[in-house]
């Protein structure tokens, strides 16, 4: 596998990419909330005339942009507890109430990152179960209850290991609630227990796909090319 | 996006027979009159109502069962100064009645904008109202377990709303109001004021749009209380 | 029974007067929930020096009196919809919130009026029984949580029939919730399951209001003389 | 009636060994770090904290785990820049952790201060977090049923305090401040400001007096992340 490693560290997109295309299915006026890290970079790739509301769990709906250095205000931050702003339409509230819009299915989106997804749907992206201090935040209570859970993530680990699976090997952050996966390579829903692939970027195979993927893709009708711009 | 819409009448066009309907106020207080004389003007029939009362006099939700729209109330103090409407229709066996204790109404209806399938209270607890309702022991204390409410509308009044659905509630008006917009599939709110985006501090944000799908501006709406001592009728 | 009748009526305390005995028990920046009509008047009575802090269940906290007749304001009602005020300290908040500060324990005295109580504590004042509307309010919820439950009511129906009983024969409001009674001919606590009695106006005898009680009236210690102002 | 109090050292003074402390914040936002280091220098010790995070640096809850007051943490993140403290207490067995979804955590704490012992939530349902609760299905969904948390004292940062206990929070401070007030037998508030009774509008109060205990001013507080840009320590 290290051949096709060397193949796909030159053609996959970058964090940036996956960020970008996974912000061209949000509709305007979703709301949204976007994991610690590399999701939140989602927010700055709406399409035009697309406008998204964005939710942080620990109380601040519809937020602005980062300060600038040095303008920080620390009582106004996100959950990844980076300086936000607010803007004509923020609004503020306590964590209960934040959580409610969670559990309550208020969120139309939640996009997070992951350590795997099982073509079931299942998602593992708190715990390498190696030990250490666990630490799980929000993701439990997101990925149960917002109306669509989308997942971004490379293809593959490090090591060149899949990361969509046929089941996950660490422990669940939550069962069945995974509908879309946005990897470096493709673009894959989850149907009914099984991975369909969607899109898949022009310079890769689907066969050499299936080979860096854990479970069958399965397709259904046409798998468009996943061409994002350079990011 | 903007949820501003122009008119009670269009905003409640959506309501289809049927419906679980969540109506704010606390008697009169916090009432949607507009709303729900446009929801008369509407149409809709055999309506699951969910308010804290069963109307008063000839006007409002007490309008709308006098109408014969309103096939189940849920409630927790179908009484009022004048509750004529609601008292003949229940003894003639035209209207079903679930009675429901005060805080256990308004905690079953945040449960259901919460994601709270079921919760345990102590009210009711040995009582007529907990019959049939599985009940638990914890730390030596007997408690019922209710359930969420949810509705697929709600019909909100406001003080202050924005474009985006942010909402602030005037004086005790805030009642039921908060929770139910948070409970329905779709809150319809009329509000005294649409102010722009920015025009409600964030910290004062009582319903956050995220809860709200329509907004409709009634300036100077009319109170429940006041119509009644006008001995208003609708429609 | 008429005989006494006639006689406890002209002795008894009125309406008033056993508001202001209730009164007369609460604690200085007590939190305090008085229910429709009758224990209202219980905000008129406290002692110079002793400021409850009223709650209705409809959403305010802390709230004045009622304004003058032509002064109201509809949207600045209590839970019985008469008109109240505002004045420094009020505070607004929502239903779910209201009950919050009840179910959780935090309302130091719930006083409410019964139609029956048993010497268990249990309270019967939300149904007769006999058909007709049904309605319950806050009643239930009050009685089950509210750290100290008491009762305000005529020592006898209308019809002179007790109405401090050894089990209630009415639809019950809660269990074993009441724990003082302030009648319009005594005062009397539940403890253990038996009606023990602290107070009686002077001009009744111990036998007499025994003969006007359900259940048997408990002596523990000393029983004080009931006297209230004229009111 | 008046709960201010002169100083952060008298208000904490209450606190015994063995209590169980709800400390607000998110990270450094609307933490109370002067009511925090008061209670380093109270004294009290075998403490469970009730917290989102587990410290950050050796300012705040950090600087109290590191001089070994907290027995039990519960938390939904125990993670932060720099979290050596709290890791190295765990990894050396010196402090128990429980950890909770952060959602669960909020909820649970809601419901200690609204007196529901227990509700259903689908967060955490299949996995390892769920063990040994009891679950059960409504409506074609599976949740897992949780108990309240409640304490017996909270620290709290409030922007404004009126004498009878009513707050304002700064921002997205707020966060778990409010509920925590709600769920502990005693809660003290340090506050920006103390204004008089009536300074604070009654439709913009967030937290009512009913559930405050005591109030201190402190004026300017510290922000726990400027204390750790400055790589401060305390004591």
């Amino acid at each position: 596998m290290s051949e096709t490693m060397t193949d796909i560290s030159a053609i996959k997109l970058s964090n940036a990419q996956i960020a970008w295309r996974a912000a061209q299915d949000i509709e305007d006026g979703a709301y949204v909330n976007l994991g610690i890290g590399f999701p939140e970079m989602v927010a700055k790739f709406q399409p035009e005339g697309k406008q998204a509301i964005f939710h942080t769990e620990n109380g601040v709906l519809d937020f602005g942009e980062a300060p600038k250095p040095g303008e920080e205000d620390w009582d106004c931050i996100n959950a990844g507890k980076k300086a936000i702003t607010i803007k004509p339409g923020t609004a503020f509230f306590h964590h209960a109430d934040s959580f409610a819009m969670v559990r309550g299915g208020h969120l139309d989106v939640a996009i997070l990152g992951a350590y795997e997804v099982a073509q079931t749907g299942d998602l593992a992206n708190w715990s390498t179960g190696k030990g250490g201090v666990p630490a799980v935040g929000g993701a439990m209570d997101l990925v149960q209850s917002a109306k669509r859970v989308a997942v971004l993530t490379d293809h593959v680990t490090k090591k060149g290991e899949p990361k969509l699976v046929a089941s996950c090997s660490l422990p669940l952050t939550g069962v069945g609630c995974v509908t879309r996966i946005y990897t470096s390579l493709a673009v894959v829903d989850v149907v009914g227990g099984k991975f369909v692939l969607r899109e898949k970027i022009p310079a890769i195979s689907f066969d050499e796909l299936q080979a860096l993927t854990g479970a069958p893709l399965h397709v259904e009708g046409e798998v468009a090319d996943l061409i994002c711009p350079e990011l | 996006m903007d949820k501003t819409i122009a008119s009670v009448r269009e905003a409640v066009s959506v309501i289809p027979d049927g419906a679980t309907v969540m109506i704010g106020g606390f008697g009169g207080s916090g009432a949607p009159i507009e709303l729900i004389h446009a929801l008369i003007d509407h149409g809709a029939k055999d309506l699951t109502v969910v308010n804290n009362n069963a109307g008063n006099g000839h006007v409002g939700l007490a309008a709308l069962i006098e109408q014969k729209r309103v096939k189940k109330l849920i409630c927790s103090f179908p009484r009022s100064a004048d509750p004529r409407v609601f008292t003949e229709a229940y003894l003639a066996g035209e209207i079903e009645l679930e009675l429901v204790p005060q805080g256990t109404l308004a905690e079953r209806i945040r449960a259901g904008g919460a994601g709270i399938p079921a919760f345990y209270t102590a009210t009711s607890y040995g009582t007529e109202l907990a019959e049939g309702k599985p009940t638990e022991e914890f730390e030596g204390k007997h408690y019922v377990r209710e359930r969420w409410l949810k509705a697929d509308y709600a019909l909100i009044k406001a003080e202050l709303a924005d474009p985006h659905g942010n909402l602030t509630y005037r004086m005790a008006a805030r009642n039921f109001n908060p929770v139910m917009a948070m409970a329905a599939t779709y809150t319809i709110v009329q509000a005294s004021k649409v102010v722009e985006l920015g025009g409600i501090d964030p910290e004062h944000v009582i319903t956050p749009g995220i809860f709200v799908g329509s907004v409709v501006e009634v300036a100077k709406p009319a109170q429940e209380e006041e119509l009644n001592r006008a001995e208003a009728v609708y429609p």
